[in-house]
């Protein structure tokens, strides 16, 4: 099983690699299309089907967003970087972050013993053993977030509003009046 | 945009029912089985912008017009807003789920059980069904609306 | 007392939900509900002051479900959102009559506040980074609001940092919960205690500080804020400089490393190098500035160094097992220091929209002689920039004041001096935008001008008002044991505070 | 090991979206950083050879609603799957309001290219 994942993980780097590098825009463009699909499937391998769900169709209608942004726009194609000092600072940064955060994965618990199965009384498991019982719903899941968590997902549905709701206004036709006009 | 060609159109006319209907059962059945209001409100969203990418956009706005989508949009969130001070009202506690503990206790692994959940689930997927298809729609308007 | 709490956010997002089914017509009715909203808002935060308490949603038990808790430091945060959202939404009331779509902008005024109010009462860690999102998303498209190109490019710039941030520190919430099994603060907190701070934690609390120093525009991470505080119309800067910087950055910091990490000697000195860094840095790239709104941005850098200065004075004396009294004083200076600048930039902010509705310019080479046009828009942009510059009585003083003698107790001479230093820059620089804008000869363009009276001028007085007499708070002795105290208290009480607040068990 | 594959995952998204300068590709950085923290956040809770936290018939005791300690056991953690279940649909938020500012960007600058779009000086 383990093997699959380090497949799959590779598979998702090597999308992503391409997807920064490749010239194409529309190219890079369904390249994160791949990665969402190897990160479902590799949800769907780590027991957690709702989220693979929801991955995909979520990955489906987010590439049909960022298509319509690119696709009928005039794609010269913008390669290169920024300046070339900045570029070398940045990835100096970015590889000393990585090397300090690879020495931090020693603390993690072993992958595949997650820690709430040592702590005794830790949320998660209190959610497993009674989350049938207290909300009636089999998926616990579902019971975690519409009920436990119900409040995070009020938050969730704010969000989402939210950002439709900017999107509109970002979107509209005209953003100032004219001063002699009537109140349009 | 006209739409595409006949037979992409009748192909997606029969899909579309399907789709819409897998919509509906992951969010009825989202406290049993995997799924639930937010994939099964993306399905039901992806119904629609299959219809809108074969049959151009003016038909998806004769069905479901710009106005009514961003009204049921409000009223999709305004719902689940009100089923978390509903309890409140009947049990004292804000996201009580008060169905469940006051008269569904004891059901399971059906779909009548759960209390409010599902109900939680029917508002979650009204709301992000309309609102990817208001966000498709309103990006699709801005790029080929001003040309 | 803890039954209102949800109340706090439940009020804005069902405005937030209802208004924009107004539309256009009933534009009038939704602007006096959202006034109205903020006002109920703002004597609830009254109401909860001094009280303590911890509301369950749902009724779960503490570390199962979420809990929003009530203490001395969010009833203080409560209360400067409360006073700030109120006044700049009755100035919006006027003021966002030249944009379309007034009843989406207050739908997303109304979200910014609930998401900042759900932020300030979250006893609970992913729920803190929720309802840090909808407060960061609808201030990214307030800001590109009036869709101009400078709009967009800020908006673009503030959301692609905005959610580096966010990234950052959805990871170290990972982080945290992948070595400790819990979310909830409290449980974290103890989980920490007893386990101590090992590698894994310590990368996420350095994660945590990058992506909330990035949110509160500390000096490394402050490219955004100079652009997207003078884009967005005069009321959102006033939001973004008054309210947003401190609540999703400084609040959320000092809960992180204070209340959950504890506070160690070289985070203190991280946070203090922050603070000076910030100061010293924002303070001289204000002083070249000629737009009068960039420039009151870059001295919200600057101001935000000397909250950021403060808290980590206290942290430092706090790690040194110092004296208790000592830290207190400097934290307390510190919060008072980010009341205070919570009224008195959204008042200049403010005063500068006042003058760009006016003359239809902010740039200060300009404007001039406006003394006799706009008399009481001068009354108080004199007021804010006198509090600002920390020239006595007004509330800007009393804070700056306090933390000089706190850095000076905590044998930090240098700092203090520095303190005083950008406190005298400061004042140059707000004595060149008085002399400029309202002294000198009234440019021929500007002869026929007129001032915006009504709800404006009533927002501006009621936030110049303030900034007489807050240094009230910390001289009368029942307001500061009411307000100012509990907060310190919060923040003094390090980790342990969950347990000596009663929340959990240790 | 696997989480440091993740991880790097996630510092490619952060070089794409500090050191590009096609809007897009920004764009798609911060989406590679989310999928990497979706990914994290459900590796922890993973269970080698654990079941999916969804109950069903076989893994009650027969004939009544007790949850059988095989399941207890096995199951791995939902607590996360929870969490990525929020983030993945803010993420989609996010990307929807930031992909909406591109294109008004591109309308206004006909650019995708930031260092052209350079009124404002940081």
């Amino acid at each position: 099983m383990t093997i699959l994942f380090f497949i799959l993980l590779i598979f998702m780097v090597i999308a992503a690699i391409i997807a920064v590098e490749t010239k194409d825009l529309l190219g890079s463009v369904i390249c994160v299309g791949a990665i969402g699909a190897g990160g479902s499937l590799m949800f769907l391998f780590l027991r957690a089907p709702d989220i693979a769900i929801t991955q995909i169709v979520v990955e489906v209608l987010g590439l049909i967003i960022m298509i319509r942004a690119t696709i009928s726009r005039d794609l010269t194609l913008i390669t290169g970087d920024r300046e070339f000092f900045g570029t070398v600072v940045s990835v100096v940064i970015i590889f000393v972050i990585f090397m300090a955060g690879i020495e931090v994965f020693g603390t993690l618990p072993h992958f595949g013993s997650p820690k709430f199965a040592e702590v005794p009384g830790s949320p998660s498991e209190l959610y497993i053993k009674n989350g049938l019982r207290e909300t009636g719903a089999a998926n616990v899941v579902s019971s975690v977030i519409l009920d436990y968590r119900g409040y995070d997902t009020l938050g969730e549905v704010t969000v989402l509003f939210t950002s439709i709701l900017g999107a509109t206004v970002i979107l509209r036709a005209k953003s100032r009046k004219l001063v002699e006009e009537p109140d349009a | 945009m006209k739409g595409m060609t006949i037979i992409v159109k009748t192909v997606s006319s029969w899909v579309k029912v399907f789709i819409f209907l897998f919509g509906i059962n992951i969010v009825l059945f989202g406290h049993l089985t995997p799924g639930g209001g937010f994939a099964g409100g993306v399905i039901l969203a992806a119904s629609y912008v299959l219809l809108m990418l074969a049959f151009g956009r003016q038909f998806v706005e004769e069905n479901l017009p710009l106005g009514l989508a961003s009204k049921l949009d409000c009223i999709g969130a305004f719902m689940f807003a009100l089923i978390a001070i509903l309890g409140i009202v009947f049990g004292g506690s804000f996201f009580l789920n008060f169905l469940f503990q006051k008269y569904l206790s004891g059901q399971a692994l059906h779909l009548v059980s759960a209390g409010t959940i599902p109900l939680l689930n029917i508002a979650i997927g009204i709301k992000v069904g309309v609102s990817l298809f208001l966000v498709i729609l309103m990006l699709s308007i801005s790029c080929k609306g001003r040309e | 007392m803890t039954r209102v709490l949800p109340a706090f956010v439940l009020i804005p997002l069902v405005m937030a939900f209802v208004l924009p089914l107004f539309g256009k017509k009933g534009k009038n009715a939704a602007t006096v509900l959202a006034n109205l909203a903020t006002i109920t808002l703002l004597v609830l935060a009254i109401a909860c002051v001094g009280k303590k308490g911890v509301y369950q949603v749902g009724n779960w038990s503490i570390s199962v479900g979420i809990i929003l808790v009530l203490d001395g430091l969010s009833s203080l945060m409560l209360l400067a959102i409360g006073v700030v959202s109120a006044a700049a939404m009755l100035f919006s009331a006027k003021y966002m009559e030249q944009y379309t779509a007034k009843s989406k902008y207050l739908s997303l005024f109304m979200l910014m506040v609930a998401g900042m109010n759900g932020l300030v009462l979250s006893g609970d860690l992913f729920n803190l980074f929720v309802f840090l999102e909808i407060a960061s998303l609808a201030s990214y498209a307030l800001v590109g609001f009036g869709c101009e190109h400078e709009e967009l490019e800020a908006s673009f710039k503030y959301m692609v940092l905005g959610s580096v941030a966010s990234s950052f520190i959805l990871f170290a919430l990972a982080l945290v919960y992948g070595n400790t099994a819990y979310l909830n603060m409290a449980c974290v907190a103890k989980a920490i205690q007893t386990s101590g701070l090992n590698a894994g934690l310590m990368f996420a609390l350095a994660l945590f500080i990058v992506g909330f120093g990035l949110k509160s525009a500390l000096v490394p991470f402050h490219a955004w804020l100079p652009d997207a505080h003078p884009s967005a119309p005069a009321p959102i800067s006033a939001m973004l400089s008054g309210i947003i910087i401190k609540t999703l950055g400084v609040y959320s910091l000092a809960r992180v490393v204070f209340n959950i990490f504890g506070v160690s000697v070289q985070i203190s000195w991280l946070l203090i190098a922050l603070g000076v860094l910030s100061m010293v840095v924002g303070v001289f790239l204000a002083v070249g500035q000629w737009d009068l709104k960039r420039l009151l941005a870059y001295h919200s850098i600057s101001q935000m160094g000397y909250v950021v200065l403060g808290i980590g004075i206290g942290a430092l004396i706090l790690a040194q097992n110092g004296n208790v009294a000592w830290a207190s004083l400097a934290i307390l200076g510190g919060l008072f220091h980010l009341v205070n600048h919570a009224v008195f930039k959204t008042l200049l902010f403010l005063t500068s929209g006042s003058i760009e509705m006016s003359t239809g310019t902010r740039q200060i080479k300009a404007l001039g002689g406006l003394v006799e046009k706009l008399p009481f828009t001068r009354a108080a942009c004199t007021i804010a920039s006198a509090s600002i510059a920390g020239v006595p009585p007004f509330n800007g003083f009393w804070s700056k004041l306090i933390l000089v003698v706190a850095a000076i107790q905590a044998g930090l001479f240098g700092l203090a001096a520095v303190t005083v230093i950008v406190s005298l820059v400061t004042l140059i620089s707000f004595l060149k935008v008085q002399r400029y804008i309202f002294l000198g000869e009234l440019p021929e363009n500007l002869q026929g001008i007129k001032e915006n009276r009504g709800t404006m001028l009533a927002a501006m007085v009621f936030l110049a008002c303030l900034c007489v007499l807050m240094g009230l708070l910390v001289i009368v002795p029942s307001l500061r044991e009411s307000i100012l105290e509990p907060a310190v208290k919060v923040l003094t009480a390090g980790p342990g505070y969950w347990a000596s607040a009663g929340i959990i068990k240790m | 090991m696997p989480y440091a594959l993740c991880f790097l995952l996630f510092m490619i998204g952060l070089y794409c979206a500090v050191v590009k300068k096609n809007m897009v590709k920004i764009v798609i950085g911060l989406a590679v950083m989310e999928y990497a923290v979706n990914l994290f956040l459900i590796m922890l809770g993973y269970r080698t050879g654990g079941a999916a936290p969804i109950i069903d018939k076989t893994y009650l005791e027969p004939g009544t609603t007790q949850i059988t300690a095989n399941f207890i056991n096995t199951s791995v953690d939902p607590l996360p799957q929870a969490l990525v279940l929020t983030a993945i649909v803010i993420s989609l938020g996010s990307l929807a309001l930031i992909i909406s500012i591109c294109i008004r960007i591109y309308e206004r600058y006909g650019t995708f290219d930031i260092t052209e779009i350079r009124r404002l000086r940081g």
